[in-house]
């Protein structure tokens, strides 16, 4: 079913955990539906310094939210906000069609994150 | 690697003896049991002797058995052959949430047919009340079908009582047991539970897959539904899967002779199973009724875990399972039946289901239980739904 | 006494290198397709594999293949969820007098429900004049099923120009072929000859019984025939029957490679068998067409004497053979494609047929033309029909 | 399908044949059913003294007719007509079921002959 890149990210992903105090966090999904992300995001000189993720959902959810760690860490904020989630899919060598939709979208939870970003920096 | 299979529900293999019965007839005779030289005679012999094996199994008549492709061609047959046999009688059916997808796509299909069709809710544990049944019931109802055990989560149903409420009703309406979990696995008697009806498949007692069969009491009210030539005393049509029903045949008469011994085994494990996982796991919740349940089913959901990333690393750690209906994993939906017993949908996500077999041991159970802690606590170290301080 | 088996289009054995395939799926591989751990994933593998090896047999696309479990759910499947999805479209659906049973049965169903049904006549060989369709077509007609070659007397019809005639009046009208006596015996390229659906069946061909399979052109507005869980990719519904599906992939890759050769060596028996019972039996009459018939089928009408016991006869000197369908072999009608080419009933009566396969040698050959001479012989001295001086 | 003794009578058919100025001679069936029976009878002092037959017809139809010229040979015309298409079933061991009516005729045919003969007498 999974690709062996995808299998290989899910059994040992990348990247899992919280940042505390972290500048930027985006959620998306939800339980109902079976897949949450959470992106956690250190953000230095419009870098991603560092990056975190939490997932809750399927296979697909958890690599996807890997791989989007990996590609995306030491990116600037707007090469990050290039990353889609079918770049995403793409880096893990394709995705079960049934999976595309509502397991790939850990760029969507990266782009909350930084607007979450974008918005305190903003306020302050 | 250790190798544990706890499927049982999607599937068993074949059982050597069973293969050994199906060999001839994959080999030597090809006989068309509709053909009338030696050949021939040989293959409808076979046949014949299956239909009484699978018969006994359930206290019928040979006569009363026929042949299908599964259970899930049985349940078709049986919804739909009733349905359309007796339009003119009504046009209500009563089915329940938890049935099998063979039983309730049948049931929209008719709907869209111009059937109304009442989908009974169950309790918590998953067992169809009995008042429910009662209050559904109609003069314009021709068809009751209720699930002998759920395949999810394992809950035996009182199905003599379902059926004496409906038949204390009205004796015409009829009643259509999708008994796939429970042919062999646990006793049933027709004559003494009064069903018209009863699913079967052969690839959940160790026989073969593409094989089934469906009980039709004498002078039941039914139409065929696959038709053409004039197989199965013309209850089926398509040249006989000799080799498919032969095996089904044995599959039968093993489950009959070694019902009890199996189900202690199984119940024995099941229990091991249940109270291992209660014991080293925190915010599990048992789905399924914790006794009327099939010998070899155990259900879990784990809080803040989902259920397709469990089963992706028990199947690393070599460790078939299934969470909810094999049938649907390729759906995104939660599973239907957890739904119906009230489990919420997140937590219906983490569900697992573990079916024991006859050749499942002690050990298998503790590998179980030394990797499934682990797995757990590995995703909820993931998840984001964990609440602090657990 | 020597066994020969001449009745290969009831059914064939199991080719030794099909059994080879199917067994690790009756053994070791357990695996239900729809599971996503490994057992499942391999068993997915098979299936898939099968898939391939059907649709490169007849030029289609893999995922044009749908396995059901056999010619006669694969032919049901075409005609119901034809006419059942595009009843808004039209009602009026064209077969012919000598389809299976599987269709004509189908066919009379439909007709139950509302549609109308227009059965083309064949001429004395068996085939269907273009003229006849053309002039049956009607703004309501969505369904053509005409067979690709007849199983009793083994003609084969002119599809590609029928599929013509068909498409060019209407390219929305579905153009169904029953090919279960035609796929793996001749070429046949689904795209080239357009049709929307054919069916097809695994016993045919060397494989096992108890499936089959119906190809469905991309776009076709078809429902589901037997519904349930989301196996097939939601098309066909129950556990996939595994080793069977896997029987049939390898018979059609065989049939595939091994066509040609298959055809020379049948088609040269069937021409001795053909002169050597005219030369030595009289008042005979060859039924189907002369050329345009299947490499193995021999159809022949011995008058005064009844099938059955020349059937019986020779199956006494151990030799197989039908009169008729085998799947009518209950029935006492004579056979209704006999009838439809104008075949008196009591010269239909007196039919038989030889069907040779992979296996059949001259000496067979031989064999029957020296038994069958004498079992008419026996049985018109014993027959109130032989008129004085034959 | 059948049972042994059908298959002997089939495959060693008993009287087969005609009886040439045959005292009565019965036929019942027709072609297009697929069964027709022909009896031949030689009478003498009201006993059935010869009997013969030709059938066209399935395993039961040859069966029967042969099973039911050893019933009534040598039996007087009133035992014969007593012997019904019943009889000659059970006297074989029981038929299938799907051929109890069409081909279990040779009683029938029988009885005609019988009727046949006698009204050959009266015409005298
Ligand atoms: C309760 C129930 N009904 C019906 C079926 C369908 O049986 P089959 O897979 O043989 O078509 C199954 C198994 O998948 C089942 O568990
Ligand atoms: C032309 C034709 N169609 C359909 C069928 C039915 O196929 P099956 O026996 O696999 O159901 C047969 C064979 O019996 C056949 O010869």
């Amino acid at each position: 079913m999974y690709s062996e890149k995808v299998m290989d990210h899910f059994a040992h992903p990348r990247n899992v955990g919280e940042i505390p105090d972290a500048d930027g966090v985006g959620q998306v999904g939800n339980p109902t539906c079976g897949d949450i992300m959470r992106i956690y995001l250190r953000v230095k000189d419009d870098r991603i310094e560092d990056i975190k993720f939490k997932t809750f959902g399927c296979g697909a959810a958890i690599a996807t939210s890997s791989m989007l760690t990996e590609l995306v860490k030491g990116k600037t904020l707007d090469e990050a906000l290039a990353v889609s989630n079918r770049t995403v899919a793409e880096a893990l060598g394709g995705l079960p069609p049934v999976k595309m939709h509502c397991s790939n979208l850990a760029a969507d939870a990266l782009h909350a994150a930084i607007m979450d970003y974008r918005g305190k920096q903003v306020s302050k | 690697m250790r190798r544990v299979y706890m499927d049982h529900a999607a599937t068993t293999g074949v059982h050597p003896e069973v293969l050994v019965e199906m060999l001839p007839y994959l080999k030597e005779n090809l006989g068309n049991p509709s053909s009338i030289y030696s050949w021939g005679r040989e293959a409808k012999a076979a046949v014949e002797k299956a239909r009484a094996r699978v018969a006994t199994l359930l206290g019928a008549q040979a006569a009363e058995i026929v042949f299908t492709s599964g259970g899930t061609e049985a349940d078709n047959f049986a919804l739909f052959g009733v349905a359309r046999a007796n339009r003119k009688k009504g046009n209500h059916i009563i089915t329940t949430k938890i049935e099998h997808h063979a039983v309730l796509h049948a049931a929209q299909e008719l709907e869209k047919e111009g059937f109304r069709v009442t989908y009974l809710p169950v309790d918590k544990d998953g067992l169809v009340r009995g008042e429910d049944l009662e209050q559904a019931l109609t003069p314009e109802t021709i068809l009751v079908s209720i699930m002998f055990a759920n395949n999810e989560v394992g809950t035996i149903e009182p199905i003599g009582e379902l059926v004496k409420i409906v038949k204390d009703r009205n004796p015409d309406i009829i009643f259509h047991t999708d008994a796939v979990q429970a042919v062999g696995i646990i006793p049933i008697d027709v004559r003494e539970i009064g069903v018209d009806l009863l699913s079967l498949s052969g690839h959940k007692i160790y026989g073969p897959k593409g094989v089934g069969a469906l009980y039709i009491r004498r002078g039941t009210n039914i139409k065929p539904f696959v038709v053409g030539g004039a197989q199965e005393r013309k209850w089926r049509a398509g040249t006989e899967n000799v080799p498919g029903i032969v095996g089904l045949g044995k599959a039968a008469e093993l489950a009959g002779i070694e019902m009890t011994e199996r189900a202690q085994h199984l119940t024995q494990l099941r229990q091991a199973l249940i109270e291992g996982i209660q014991e080293k796991i925190d915010h599990v919740r048992l789905n399924g009724h914790p006794t009327k349940r099939l010998p070899g089913n155990v259900n879990f959901s784990f809080e803040f875990v989902e259920g397709e990333s469990l089963l992706l690393n028990l199947d690393l750690a070599g460790i078939a399972a299934s969470s909810g209906s094999a049938c649907t994993s390729g759906s995104l939906e939660p599973s239907h039946v957890l739904i119906a017993l009230g489990v919420p949908p997140e937590v219906a996500h983490g569900s697992l289901r573990l079916t024991l077999g006859r050749e499942n041991t002690q050990e298998d159970v503790e590998h179980v239980l030394t990797v499934l802690p682990e797995i757990v606590a590995k995703l909820r170290s993931m998840s984001p739904l964990v609440p602090e301080g657990v």
